[in-house]
């Protein structure tokens, strides 16, 4: 079980709430469960959610794993110059 | 993929050193090829037709006299480039803004296109085409955009983000909030507050090298695409997708590129010179001139701001927040959460709210401009937080000392810090020469911070080794700014040979795995990652040949400075092999030697710095002029310290520039007025001082050798340490950038007449 | 409409070719002669990636006809370099890393090489307002102006 | 399309005259090229006149110079008399656009191109410069004032070419200056600009004086009143401050993409004051 806490603005489609407790071993299922726990989130995986892993942002590396205790954030994917 | 990233804190050989890029020859000579710099057999020009007006119905298209006139071999409107999109709205809007499809939304807007056999045929042709449009309300200001009577860009857009979903559509299409605590709490519990309203105008990435692209379709359905581009794997991705053709069966060569910036991490033209090709069956030229790269290329945000902080006497900030509307030009896009995450990125805050929403204006489509969407709210937050350090009596250097960020500290947008660099270069601020030189009069000096994130991303090299033992590098990512050299040093590095034995070149599409947009700073820290893995990968490849020349157990033979060595004492009369005998005898150890890698670069360390500058005002005229400029930011690894300098100073730079005279101006009906390098003006070499650079290296956790990415974090203080170094100069506080004589003499007037 | 044929001298070669009355000689350069090295930044004389030099005049080609370069003499990016030996000054701008996209990187070179063709030792003052015509916006100019000055040293050495 | 290099002006003249379609001088082509570039003319004829002997010239007679119409700007500079004599002709020349600029371009080009914001016009203006015009009746001198009459148009009938520019010969305690406002150090146009030319009695007082404004009506400004504050002064703090408000005060600005009408009318003033200073000083007053 993982802690994740979601940006404002992802919050409003996952029942108003900032924090939830989610049984998930990496990225990629962390995403499933979210978005059978709350559809509405589905497209903006689909857009893009970086996940930052005790302070460090993760875009891509869906296998990456969630170690148990983490800092787990989601955030928009952003875009550079 | 078996790469471990983690910081290892060795010693280097040849990483840190400072050789000569690999690609210099060519472009001192004049032989390197830029995007309009090729040419195919049998090529035609291709030239576009642009809407005058900021926002139309297109009614109708008539190309039938264009069609008629001798030499034209293709017209185009968006019936040729049909909707592929599949329900994709990000790739209908780039669809729709290569060739408007039912209204045009800006002055430039593309409407139509020719390809002819010269370029004065060509120019005759968009004169022959008759477009009847129906001219709609405009509106170009991002405030205004936002009223609710404004005029509708796009009647489908509800804002997204609000706890209901509105009733009536708007120009707001989105609204986004980061932060932690209370903001309430905190500011109850401040002794000072200052709150104040900021304006930034659009600019542009100002890059010299206009977009340019031949496109070449063959009825089989195989392409060739030249560009100049920051990401030729994407441009791949993007054309084959809107023109239906198979991504793998067009190429993508990129050109060299004559500067980005993020500005060429989108397709505009490209679509458009594929479908000329496709109906006229020849390759097809397609140079911007420079009127069109600022019309209708994709420029930055314009924004509007409030910032308001509040800290208690002992200098402690008790809550921020920060409310940012972000233009986007014609459509969506996620600027202003770029801005509402960055802005209190450098502080450690208890109580911090920022929202940000993002505006529909009839301009061009907002395109990422170096650390995107980040210079415009640190110029707003920074400008405060130097105000707020005199209210309290404080000096700005230590204020920010109290309140920056460290390890351990939520950030303003969220997750907690690893080790970060804004408190070490505060630290060098201090203590630098440059704080204690002395002022003249009507001079005074600012300083600020600012924060960018660094990407990673999909990344793929290819490490080749020959016959001679010398090692071919091909990367994916665009050399914008020096990474040939600074990948060629990593390559050296890894395999322990001379940095001469390297050479590195940018692969195109089809002879390389996927590699995402060299943007967000990432192409040394990704392709660097990829390089260093690739040579593991080779290194394998070496040891084995070498144990198969021994006729030992590959376990027993490691690479050290360049060699195969046999370890251990039975084998003390074998010579080490030299990666150079190694390759000569490769065709009869199996074949060539080669190093592949495919990996995600994530972990991206964040990045600060911390600017200096110094001005003088002429309060007669309101002209400003930076006469010292230093520049303290965080590369976590310096590959090649030189070109790193070179991306400090170009961003301090375009910061300066950003700062005092570059504007995107609009007339009353909606039209640039400023559409060339004349008017829109980018600092000269007169205007700018020497830019003094300290690099302070705090390693990346997350990158074998301590890589940060270094190439956009620099562009962010500068219109706030400008705004802070005017205000000590002359005494008043500029909330409108840029700060160009007229607004500096109207507020020094306003403040004189009190 | 009729073509003008010209006679001219480029790099020291004896160059003949036919133009269009309205072409300009950046257009000749790099579309009918191949010497793509002068770029085109901006078309109307701004921005100087188009610098030549034309009978001892530094000029922008993109502001020069085809048909006026008639028995003139133009120097362009391509003859800078004697043989396998570079000018000093592209050789100074190797070593500085004076360079990082390169497209303004000809205009400038062809620029420098005016200044100090005409005052041998330049100020930091006169070397940026001598080449305030090229447009730079990768380097933020700072390497630029030290790989001149150490260009200027060398060459007084020579 | 035609291009034409005639070797006479009297060539060049005939060939304007009797053109059908629109025709162009071609000289520095600093402004024409990028008028054409921008699709602003066509012109169907495209005379060159470098090729007319003497138009390429800077004289000095005794009556003063005569500067030839094909002479770029750059060689302006180079002229050691001429700098010495008209400092403030010299550096308004050398102003304009970029040192690949200054190699093409002429001041008698930026005077027929007619914009409110030439650099040399409001010097040459002030200078008391005239015009030789040769046109199929003749030829004709005339204040360089007289030749624009809007932005973009001049007094020049069709066939007429500007040959060459007059500058007086200078009597002793003579001085000129001219100075620009633009938000970079170099390659923008004049937000607003200022002319000043002085003469000076044995005294240290002002004897004549033409102030000119530029970027500050449609056309260059000849500021009488301003000339007349200054004739009989020593440039004293009261007589500057006199300068700057009438100065300010005879603009006709307008709010551009350059700058605002208010930010026009207040550095017209201060540009007026520091450029009457500099030619002051230039004459030996002190």
């Amino acid at each position: 079980m993982v802690e994740v806490t979601l940006w404002g603005s992802l919050s409003a489609v996952a029942g108003g709430k900032a924090k939830h407790d989610i049984e998930a071993k990496d990225i990629r299922e962390l995403f499933r469960k979210l978005a059978e726990q709350y559809p509405g989130i589905e497209p903006w995986i689909d857009r893009g959610i970086a996940v930052a892993i005790d302070g460090t942002i993760y875009r891509d590396t869906w296998s990456k794993e969630l170690p148990p205790g983490a800092e787990i954030f989601l955030l928009p994917r952003l875009a550079g110059g | 993929m078996n790469f471990d990233p983690r910081y290892s804190g060795r010693n280097f050989s040849s990483v840190g050193t400072r050789p000569i890029r690999p690609d210099g020859i060519d472009k001192v000579t004049g032989r390197a090829r830029y995007g309009a710099d090729f040419n195919m057999a049998g090529q035609l020009v291709g030239r576009i037709l642009r809407s005058p007006h900021a926002h139309a119905v297109i009614k109708s298209i008539d190309t039938s006299k264009a069609e008629k006139l001798a030499g034209v071999k293709a017209v185009i409107t968006a019936k040729d480039l049909p909707d592929l999109t599949d329900g994709d709205a990000a790739m209908y809007d780039i669809l729709d803004n290569s060739m408007a499809r039912k209204k045009a939304l800006y002055d430039g807007h593309a409407v139509a296109a020719v390809a002819a056999i010269d370029a004065r045929t060509a120019r005759q042709a968009l004169k022959l085409i008759e477009v009847e449009y129906e001219v709609l309300p405009h509106v170009t200001d991002v405030d205004e955009a936002a009223q609710h009577h404004a005029p509708l860009i796009n009647d489908q857009v509800f804002t997204e983000g609000l706890e209901e979903k509105p009733a009536k559509p708007s120009n707001v299409t989105k609204r986004t909030q980061f932060g932690h605590g209370d903001v309430h709490k905190g500011f109850a519990q401040a002794d000072f507050v200052i709150e104040r309203s900021f304006k930034t105008e659009q600019t542009h990435q100002g890059y010299i090298e206009p977009h340019a692209c031949v496109a070449s379709v063959n009825p089989d359905g195989t392409a060739d695409l030249w560009v100049c581009t920051q990401g030729h794997f994407v441009y791949r991705q993007h054309c084959a997708q809107l023109l239906g053709l198979e991504a793998s069966k067009l190429r993508v060569t990129s050109s060299e590129i004559g500067g980005g910036f993020g500005g060429k991490t989108h397709v505009w033209a490209e679509p458009v010179a594929l479908a000329l090709s496709r109906k006229a069956g020849r390759p097809v030229k397609l140079v911007m001139t420079r009127d069109e790269v600022f019309r209708a290329s994709g420029p930055t945000s314009a924004t509007s701001i409030d910032v308001k902080i509040g800290a208690n006497k002992d200098g402690t900030i008790t809550a921020a927040e920060a409310t940012l509307r972000y233009s986007c030009g014609p459509y969506p896009g996620s600027w202003a959460e770029i801005g509402a995450m960055t802005a209190f990125a450098c502080y450690k805050l208890e109580n911090v709210k920022t929202v940000g929403y993002e505006v529909l204006v009839n301009r061009p489509k907002t395109a990422a401009y170096r650390a995107p969407s980040a210079p415009m709210a640190a110029f707003a937050v920074e400008s405060v937080v130097d105000e707020l350090a005199k209210e309290l009596g404080m000096d700005a250097v230590e204020f920010r000392i109290k309140n920056a960020a460290q390890e351990g500290t939520r950030s303003s947008y969220g997750p907690v810090y690893g080790p970060i660099g804004i408190g070490p270069t505060l630290e060098a601020v201090k203590s630098h020469p440059h704080m204690k030189a002395p002022l003249k009069a009507n001079q005074g000096r600012g300083m600020a911070c600012g924060f960018w994130f660094n990407f990673g991303g999909q990344t793929c090299t290819d490490l080749n080794i020959g016959m001679d033992g010398t090692v071919s590098l091909a990367v994916g990512t665009v050399d914008v700014g020096g990474s040939r050299a600074s990948l060629s040093l990593v390559a050296a590095e890894e395999l322990g040979i001379d940095y001469s034995q390297v050479k590195a070149i940018v692969a195109d599409t089809s002879s390389l795995g996927y590699n995402d947009m060299t943007d967000g700073s990432r192409g040394t820290f990704s392709s660097s990652m990829a390089t260093i893995s690739a040579a593991g990968n080779a290194i394998k490849i070496l040891r084995e040949r070498a144990a198969q020349t021994w006729d030992i157990p590959v376990e027993d033979v490691v690479w050290e400075k360049g060699h195969a060595i046999a370890k251990g004492e039975k084998y003390g009369n074998l010579a080490p092999l030299s990666l150079k005998d190694i390759a000569a005898a490769s065709g009869k150890t199996g074949g060539p030697i080669a190093g592949h890698s495919e990996l995600v670069a994530d972990g991206a360390g964040v990045s600060f710095a911390t600017h200096i500058c110094d001005v003088e005002v002429d309060p007669e005229t309101g002209s400003t002029r930076v006469i010292r400029y230093t520049v303290v930011q965080d590369a976590g690894k310096a590959v090649h310290p030189t070109y790193v300098e070179g991306q400090y100073q170009g961003g301090a730079a375009q910061g300066i520039g950003w700062a005092l005279n570059e504007e995107y101006i609009y007339g009353k009906d909606g039209r640039l007025q400023n559409p060339g390098f004349l008017d829109y003006r980018i600092p000269v070499c007169s205007d700018l001082p020497m830019i003094d650079t300290q690099i302070l290296e705090i390693p990346n956790p997350n990158h074998p050798y301590g890589v940060r990415g270094v190439g956009e974090t620099s562009i962010v203080p500068p219109l706030a340490a400008i705004a802070n170094a005017v205000s000590n100069a002359v005494g008043v506080r500029m909330t409108h950038i840029p700060m160009s004589p007229p607004r500096i003499l109207a507020a020094l007037d306003a403040e004189r007449e009190g | 409409m009729a073509g003008v044929a010209v006679s001219t001298t480029i790099n020291g070669d004896a160059v003949e070719y036919l133009c269009q009355p309205d072409e300009t000689l950046l257009d000749v350069l790099r579309d009918r002669l191949g010497l793509t090295g002068a770029k085109e930044g901006c078309g109307t004389g701004d921005c100087g990636a188009c610098s030549v030099i034309v009978d001892g005049r530094l000029v922008c080609s993109c502001l020069v006809l085809g048909a006026e370069a008639e028995g003139r003499k133009v120097e362009t990016i391509e003859g800078m370099a004697h043989g396998d030996q570079l000018h000093p000054l592209q050789q100074k701008f190797l070593e500085h890393a004076a360079l990082q996209c390169g497209i303004c990187t000809p205009g400038f070179l062809i620029a420098a090489k005016d200044l100090l063709e005409k005052n041998p030792s330049p100020t930091e003052e006169e070397i940026r307002f001598g080449l305030a015509g090229n447009l730079c916006r990768c380097t933020g100019y700072d390497k630029i102006v030290r790989a001149v000055q150490d260009a200027a040293n060398v060459m007084k050495g020579a | 399309m035609r291009y034409i290099r005639p070797l006479s002006i009297e060539d060049a003249v005939g060939e304007l005259a009797k053109a059908v379609g629109p025709a162009a001088i071609l000289a520095g082509g600093s402004d024409l090229l990028v008028r054409m570039k921008g699709g602003f003319i066509e012109p169907e004829l495209i005379v060159d006149i470098k090729a007319i002997g003497g138009l390429a010239d800077i004289t000095e007679t005794a009556d003063g110079f005569r500067i030839g119409a094909a002479v770029p700007c750059a060689v302006l500079g180079e002229n050691k008399a001429l700098k010495q004599a008209w400092p403030g002709v010299v550096e308004a020349a050398n102003l304009i656009g970029s040192k690949q600029v200054q190699g093409r371009c002429t001041i008698t080009g930026n005077l027929c191109n007619a914009s409110p914001a030439a650099d040399s016009v409001p010097a040459l203006v002030a200078a008391g410069a005239k015009a030789v015009v040769a046109g199929p009746s003749g030829k004709r001198t005339i204040a360089v004032e007289a030749v624009p009459t809007g932005p973009g148009r001049t007094s020049l009938a069709k066939g007429e070419i500007i040959e060459a520019i007059l500058l007086d010969k200078r009597p002793d305690h003579a001085g000129d200056a001219y100075l620009r406002f633009i938000p970079r150090t170099e390659m923008d146009i004049a937000v607003v600009s200022a002319g000043v030319n002085l003469t000076l009695d044995d005294k240290g007082a002002i004897k004549t004086a033409r102030v000119a404004l530029g970027a500050a009506a449609p056309t260059v400004l000849l500021v009488e009143e301003a000339g007349q504050v200054l004739i009989g002064s020593k440039l004293d703090e009261a007589t500057l401050q006199r300068l700057a408000k009438i100065c300010s005060g005879a603009c006709r600005p307008i709010d551009d993409k350059r700058g605002t009408i208010e930010f026009r009318r207040k550095v017209a003033g201060v540009l007026a004051q520091r450029a009457a200073t500099t030619a002051y000083k230039r004459a030996g007053g002190k």
